[in-house]
């Protein structure tokens, strides 16, 4: 089947990225299709490169480039969410004359008609609340 | 931007719960509907909960150095979104009723349960 | 493009969007289009004034399907259409209109 | 059309689990995640159960959430437990979800 998942929660705050994270691993393991994943709300964090945890702690960052690498998954961020929380791509530090950029390259921020694109094209969309 | 490039088909139920400020939620919900109106996605809206003072009238939330939500809710019918469906019960508890900010149809728990039969996908918000 | 050469007083972004949409005035307006090539016609302004009005009521910058409903219904038909529009503010002309109404600059959402 | 009710919030906010239940029709299921999970102690979950029955609604809680909070021991009987891959095969068996938080 087609699943798309929607991720609200912050990493690191809430536990709403780890509980997507897991569920997409079972979902490739079962052989079912991701279609996108799309970070909204506080999860856009998920988006920054800068985020480094403590070294025994999961670091979510490069769980996503794992999947990313190995599965080569759609991971959107919505650009207006992101760019409002101070999680930008190069396009958009530019454009908004700010002096460096954060997005991590496993991520593409992108718009609201990527989430909408993703509910008609999907069998299933799980939303992960914060 | 085309909003050809998607041909919309299923029938997706938002469920809004937060309320208008203290959550962002609320506005972003707003935003993802204004986005389905531009591809013309076949939507209900459904307001729950806190959200139903969302839909209270005379907000100022300039005092709190927010926009105005209802300001941008009243826009969704000129995006083509009409079906404003409110939980009755949840108006009965805040004890509020009528001048909302949008035209709005009073549903009860069975009403409500048969908007969820219905709907192919659910976003909650 | 630097607007501050014309206008000591008008600060915009790289873009020729106002940093602070506040200090937006009819003559803000004139640098800003002159800025994009465009010499502010009355066409222009019953656009520029619905778009004003628009943001008003809703806080909000409309997509161009919208934009093009709302000037159909008070302006009618003739002016109510794309091709009218692109005349009006080449390119893209939801975003042009804004910049020069005034408005917020898009959030690149859709 | 079954709709599958992922709840995430911890019994302290009551009336999110009371607008699922609500909201719920015959024959859907009830997945408790995260700090739901405390969801599945006998004394919680004994004052939503018999509305449980009524609309015969399964109810699931997720393995991972419940060991990791000491309770996957303590729980009530009438509680299915899954693990993520049970997750998966839950939401492949109803037809879509809703998220109560």
């Amino acid at each position: 089947m087609n699943y798309s998942l929607v991720i609200l929660g912050a990493p690191y705050s809430t536990q709403s990225t780890t509980t997507a994270l897991n569920f997409t691993k079972a979902l490739l393991k079962n052989g079912h299709n991701v279609y996108r994943v799309f970070f909204y709300h506080d999860a856009v964090h998920n988006g920054s490169e800068l985020s480094r945890p403590p070294q025994d702690e999961l670091d979510i960052s490069t769980e996503w480039k794992k999947l990313k690498n190995e599965h080569d998954i759609d991971l959107v961020i919505c650009i207006a969410a992101a760019v409002k929380r101070g999680v930008l791509d190069n396009n958009e530090a530019l454009r908004h004359e700010k002096k460096s950029s954060n997005l991590s390259n496993s991520f593409e921020l992108s718009g609201l008609g990527q989430l909408v694109d993703a509910t008609e094209h999907s069998d299933r969309v799980i939303t992960f609340g914060p | 931007m085309n909003s050809n490039a998607i041909k919309a088909r299923k029938k997706v139920l938002v469920i809004l719960t937060q309320s208008p400020y203290g959550n962002a939620l609320s506005r972003e919900a707003i935003d993802y509907c204004l986005a389905a109106a531009a591809f013309e996605q076949d939507l209900t809206l459904l307001f729950t909960g806190d959200a139903v003072l969302q839909l209270i009238n005379d907000q100022n939330p300039s005092t709190i150095n927010q926009k105005d939500l209802t300001k941008t809710l009243s826009a969704l019918p000129i995006y083509g979104i009409n079906q404003f469906y409110v939980d009755s019960n949840a108006l009965e508890q805040y004890g509020i009723d009528n001048d909302f900010c949008v035209p709005t149809i009073k549903v009860d728990v069975k009403e409500i349960s048969e908007l969820l039969v219905n709907a192919d996908t659910i976003l909650n918000f | 493009m630097n607007m501050s050469t014309k206008n000591p007083e008008l600060n915009t972004d790289k873009e020729g969007f106002l940093k602070n949409i506040n200090d937006w005035t009819p003559e803000a307006a004139n640098f800003i289009a002159e800025s994009e090539g465009i010499t502010l016609t009355d066409e222009h302004w019953e656009v520029i004034n619905i778009l004003r009005d628009f943001y008003q009521q809703f806080e909000i910058s409309p997509a161009m399907r919208i934009l093009v409903k709302t000037i159909k219904e008070s302006l009618g038909e003739e002016k109510g259409n794309s091709i009218h529009l692109m005349n009006l503010f080449p390119g893209s002309p939801a975003k042009l209109a804004s910049k020069i109404a005034g408005l917020p600059k898009p959030t690149n959402c859709l | 059309m079954k709709t599958l009710h992922i709840v995430n919030k911890s019994p302290e906010k009551p009336s999110i689990m009371e607008r699922c239940l609500n909201f719920s029709s015959k024959g859907d299921s009830l997945l408790l995640i995260e700090d739901a999970a405390y969801f599945a102690l006998p004394s919680t979950i004994s004052k939503i159960t018999s509305r449980l029955d009524a609309l015969q609604i399964k109810i699931y809680a997720l393995e991972e959430d419940l060991v990791a909070r000491g309770i996957n021991k303590k729980i009530h009987g009438s509680i299915q437990i899954v693990n993520y891959e049970g997750f998966v095969e839950l939401t492949t068996t109803h037809n879509k979800s809703s998220s109560w938080y």
